[in-house]
């Protein structure tokens, strides 16, 4: 089945009317994933939104239970209220990227119930790219931009319409709504791969043993500090829980942190591991590279060129990539 | 999103919360004094004593806004009369500043003022926050950078 | 611009070899033909890696704040706002003029990466040529006369305090909280600053309208007097605030209460919110 | 030589913590105080294994992951120094104080592993809070272990804590000598004076057949390690537990990570031969 690109408008009204519908769209000049009906203008013909839609499975703050305090005595009540989302033109990488938090919130030892509630009621619709960005290097990191295997649905984008390919029950409901819609047809798209590769064949059991090469001693410099390439990045999921208070109540919040911060990891009485720009670069890089891959099997980087593209000073993963390439074996 | 709701629905028993940051040296005498003499000032005025108006950190007039005041005053020494000889000096070079950087953020200046009184003054301490407060009073509630907490609760937040 | 590039390299190798300088901070190119970085050069044979292009847009004397208590002097390539930065480091005694070595280069002006037009902090830029320097590289370009430097001010200040307000929160709305405009900025130069110390309650770490507000106006205002109007802030805020309009506010205010006044044009000009007359303006009678 | 066990299971939230209350306030030092902690019907929150960790929260104020240092039938206890914002405010408060607690998290020292073996506990400071609890697990089952040596150092004789089981419970029981030294005597102090490594290498443990527990602050952790090292210890037979900075306790939030590993998660336990193949940034 197919769905005319004339008819998007009307499908993502209908899909509206049971669910907040994040799609991409350009507000106010920056490019987000803002729900369908809100002021902004519809782009699913850009590559990447500058914020990936990860703010809806993981909102930049999170309230998790409201508390009231005396002298004494305590009370605490969870917040679990969480609605129907629909994340409409999402691409490859930004899917990517939901697999890994889910390995990150749903297994290993605890599920996080924050998320699993969302993300229980989060419907993935991705597009496949038709074209990509310089800075685009998702098919070096295990991304195929023309298939998010994983979405509830994809979407083939054959020029004037979209093939539907229902792939989950979440997906197949989707299908039902639409029905009216969609007429029959089939189709393929061509298949395109990102101009920049990088070879990360053994890279993250190498990047494993290099821990202390000087590879790190060049490069941090530049780094401001700053949080931008963790809080663009769509995978990107570390976060920090601090209380609101409001006089005797309050709420209990999280909220992104960056592992960019100098107080990131500072512990109480002063100590901190990571106490320089260099040993937070590095641990961003190897989380991102090795870290991750170790410990959950993929690649915590999408390679949707966010932070490439963002970083005030230019710092540039897919260079450190080729760096790490070069430095010979045992060396 | 509008904010220019002020006037609007507001409870006739409605009193505004006005924050007076005060110097010790000065102004808290001159409000104790207004005290010892009775005189009568609007009780809706909750007195802050500070060492010194230039003790002040602007963060705390925004503070103020955002946890619910609808009007800050800050008082000190007369320029010259200074405990510290140059506090206030530099509390009026901030506050002048202050005081148009808020109005350029959208909060009416006479929300946010600037007085010297000193410590025989207390005449002028009680004519000082009565008119405050009438301004206030006149101009309603204040909603600009209040916290979503306060706005979800309204009036009914003490 | 080729011939300063060369004349750069010549520079920086010989301040090098000559131990004058332990490194030398000038920018490098990127992966793309848009892209530079600041690179931080220690080995004279490495010193072709200085570039000096149409987008050497970073600011670089903040990053003398890493290296506090340097063995040799830091070298670094200053332009206009470089300089003018430089000087307000040293004002703020968080900096030695005796700990850099200061390499001149007079600038008409950078790209902005993405549309290829003058950027605009260029565009805006009063001082091209640097105010202060130890050795200058080509000649000095013709400065711009900016009468304009308030206009973008005005246009806000004739708005109706409630379209302010609304302008600027829709404003705070967007901002991430990523404080890549108080780590660029070269009048940032707080040991820890304010909003780190969040336990303390100056700021909270949660991401709404409130807590941007708050940083947004105390950012802009600690940074007050000491703007020296690179534009960095606004240049790397990844959602394009108009954090200058801020900025240039307090500039405006101070011009007009304090007398004509611009941020590090040198060090001897006491900063308008360090000093006070006691025949400032009264309004606090 | 050992191996560690790692578990972990959760039914309800494991970030939402349940209120509990503080039913007795002990001062251990002028700047350690031990919380004893029930539930609000009076039980024990939870049953935690020695080792393992909770996340106590004075709500609205902070919270912060302290290990458990001993267990009752109905109770919990955390000795916690002063030393931050929390803990400040945390030795502010009255018994009868609501709190909110949740936990256990992290792995537990290796009870089941050592069996059989003679134990070296060895802790500086605050750092017998965590050791305690397998001091007391191995008093508790007596029998499964073989010679028990215990040595203890603090600043000065003030901040000795535990000082009633340093000085009368522990070497009244069978088999078990106490080794205490303080970095500076006073004039009623007859015990030993010296750092604990050296402290350590005077008394010159056998590696034969021993286990030894490690905790204290990182410089002393450092230094004992390279004493038990030139002593004839094996890594593996050493085992010592880190903190970190931590907010949620389950492994998530990230800041915790030794390279792939999470303190929170998969520590804080962790044996010398683990941290000599994980990066040293701790």
């Amino acid at each position: 089945m197919k769905l005319s690109k004339s008819k998007v408008n009307q499908a993502l009204d209908m899909l509206a009317k049971e669910a907040t519908v994040l799609v991409p769209m350009i507000v106010d000049g920056v490019s987000k994933f803002a729900p369908w009906g809100t002021e902004g203008k519809l782009a699913l013909d850009i590559v990447n939104t500058l914020l990936p839609p990860k703010d809806a499975l993981f909102p930049q703050t999170e309230k998790m239970y409201k508390y009231k305090v005396s002298a004494e005595t305590a009370e605490v009540k969870e917040i679990t209220d969480s609605d129907k989302q629909v994340v409409f033109g999402l691409r490859s990488c930004d899917m990517h990227s939901i697999d890994c938090m889910d390995a990150v919130f749903l297994t290993k030892g605890y599920v996080d119930n924050f998320y699993s509630r969302k993300r229980e009621n989060l419907t993935t619709i991705a597009i496949n790219c038709t074209k990509s960005n310089p800075t685009c290097f998702c098919d070096s990191m295990g991304v195929d931009p023309n298939n998010a295997a994983s979405a509830d649905m994809q979407l083939i984008d054959i020029g004037d319409a979209y093939v539907v390919e229902a792939r989950t029950e979440k997906g197949k409901a989707v299908e039902a709504l639409w029905q009216p819609l969609l007429e029959a047809g089939e189709g393929t798209a061509t298949p395109i791969s990102c101009e920049l590769k990088l070879d990360m064949a053994g890279l993250p059991a190498k990047l494993r043993g290099m821990f202390e090469s000087d590879i790190w001693d060049d490069g941090y410099q530049a780094c401001i500090g700053c949080g931008t390439c963790t809080y663009i990045c769509p995978t990107c999921y570390c976060f920090d829980i601090n209380a609101e208070n409001h006089g005797q109540e309050g709420v209990q919040f999280r909220c992104w942190d960056s592992c960019m911060f100098s107080e990131y990891t500072r512990m109480a009485g002063g100590h901190n591991p990571r106490p320089s720009k260099k040993e937070r670069l590095r641990n961003r890089f190897m989380h991102k590279l090795a870290y991750f891959d170790e410990r959950y099997n993929k690649n915590l980087c999408a390679g949707c060129g966010r932070c490439v593209v963002n970083c005030p000073v230019n710092i540039d993963i897919t260079r450190f990539i080729e760096k790490v390439k070069e430095v010979p074996v045992n060396g | 999103m509008s904010v220019d709701v002020e006037k609007k629905n507001v409870d006739p028993n409605w009193e505004p919360k006005i924050l007076s940051f005060s110097c010790n040296w000065c102004t808290y005498a001159g409000a104790d004094l207004a005290g010892l003499n009775r005189m009568k000032y609007p009780e809706n005025v909750r007195v802050i004593r500070v060492p010194c108006s230039g003790r002040v950190n602007p963060q705390f007039v925004l503070r103020a806004f955002q946890k619910g005041s609808d009007g800050v005053l800050v008082c000190g020494c007369h320029p010259g009369d200074c405990h510290y000889v140059t506090g206030n000096y530099f509390t009026r070079r901030r506050f002048l500043l202050m005081q148009r950087f808020l109005e350029y953020n959208g909060i009416d200046p006479r929300r946010f003022q600037a007085r010297w009184i000193s410590g025989a003054e207390a005449g002028k301490f009680r004519d000082t926050v009565t008119k405050v407060s009438n301004d206030i009073k006149a101009l309603g509630p204040n909603k600009k950078f209040q916290e979503s907490w306060y706005k979800e609760r309204g009036e009914s937040n003490e | 611009m080729s011939d300063i590039q060369q004349e750069l390299r010549k520079t920086a190798r010989e301040l090098l070899e000559s131990g004058e300088v332990g490194y030398i901070i000038g920018w490098g190119k990127g992966r793309f033909a848009n892209q530079t970085h600041p690179i931080f050069v220690k080995d004279p044979a490495k010193v072709d890696e200085l570039v000096w292009d149409d987008y050497c847009l970073s600011t670089l004397a903040k990053y003398t704040q890493d290296d506090k208590y340097p063995e040799k002097k830091i070298g670094i390539c200053v332009r206009g706002c470089d300089s003018r930065a430089v000087n307000r480091l040293i004002q703020d005694h968080q900096l030695k003029r005796e700990d850099v070595y200061l390499i001149g280069i007079p600038c008409s002006g950078k790209l902005d990466p993405e549309t290829n037009e003058p950027a605009k902090k260029c565009v805006e830029c009063a001082h091209r040529n640097p105010v202060v320097y130890d050795v200058l590289l080509g000649s000095p370009v013709e400065e711009v006369p900016q009468p304009e430097r308030f206009k973008e001010v005005e246009e806000l200040e004739a708005m109706t305090p409630d379209e302010r307000y609304n302008y600027w929160a829709d404003v705070y709305d967007k901002c991430i909280r990523c404080y890549a405009c108080r780590n660029v900025c070269p009048a940032c130069n707080c040991r820890e600053c304010y909003t780190d110390q969040y336990r303390v309650g100056w700021q909270g770490k949660q991401n709404n309208r409130a807590e941007n507000q708050i940083f947004g106006i105390t950012r802009a205002y600690h940074v007050g007097d000491r703007c020296i109007e690179c534009g960095e802030c606004q240049r790397v805020c990844p959602m394009g605030l108009p954090l200058m309009k801020l900025n240039r506010k307090m500039l405006k205010d101070i011009n007009n209460l304090f007398g004509a006044y611009e941020a590090g044009l040198d060090t001897e000009t006491k900063p308008a919110l360090g000093h006070y007359e006691t025949n400032d303006v009264e309004e606090f009678m | 030589m050992v191996e560690i066990e790692r578990e972990c299971s959760c039914e309800k939230n494991p970030l939402v913590p349940q209120v509990c209350q503080i039913v007795e306030i002990t001062d251990e030092t002028p700047d350690i105080k031990t919380f004893k902690v029930k539930t609000m019907e009076g039980t024990k929150p939870f049953a935690p294994k020695p080792g393992q960790l909770g996340m106590f929260s004075l709500i609205g104020i902070g919270e912060g992951m302290f290990s458990i240092t001993a267990q009752g039938e109905d109770y919990l206890d955390f000795a916690i120094k002063k030393i931050g914002m929390l803990t400040d405010a945390l030795h502010e408060v009255k018994p009868g104080k609501q709190i909110g607690l949740r936990g256990p998290y992290g792995n537990t020292f290796p009870t089941e592993g050592c069996k059989g073996k003679n134990m070296l506990f060895i802790g500086g400071g605050i750092g017998l809070a965590p050791v305690r609890s397998f001091i007391r697990y191995a008093f508790e089952n007596r029998k499964d272990y073989g010679k028990i040596d215990i040595v203890y150092g603090s600043r000065t004789p003030a901040d000795l804590c535990f000082k009633d089981d340093l000085f009368k419970n522990w070497p009244a029981m069978p088999d078990t000598e106490v080794h205490v030294t303080v970095d500076k005597g006073d004039e009623n102090w007859n015990g030993h004076v010296g750092f604990v490594p050296a402290f350590v290498e005077e008394l010159n443990f056998s590696p034969a057949d021993t286990i030894v527990v490690l905790c204290g602050p990182p410089i002393m952790i450092k230094y004992c390690a390279q004493s038990l090292k030139k002593m004839g210890f094996a890594d593996d037979q050493v085992v010592t537990t880190l903190e970190m900075r931590m907010k949620c306790g389950i492994g998530k939030c990230g800041r915790c990570n030794i390279g792939s590993k999470y303190v929170c998660l998969d520590g804080p336990v962790f044996t010398m031969a683990e941290l000599a193949d994980l990066p040293a940034e701790y």
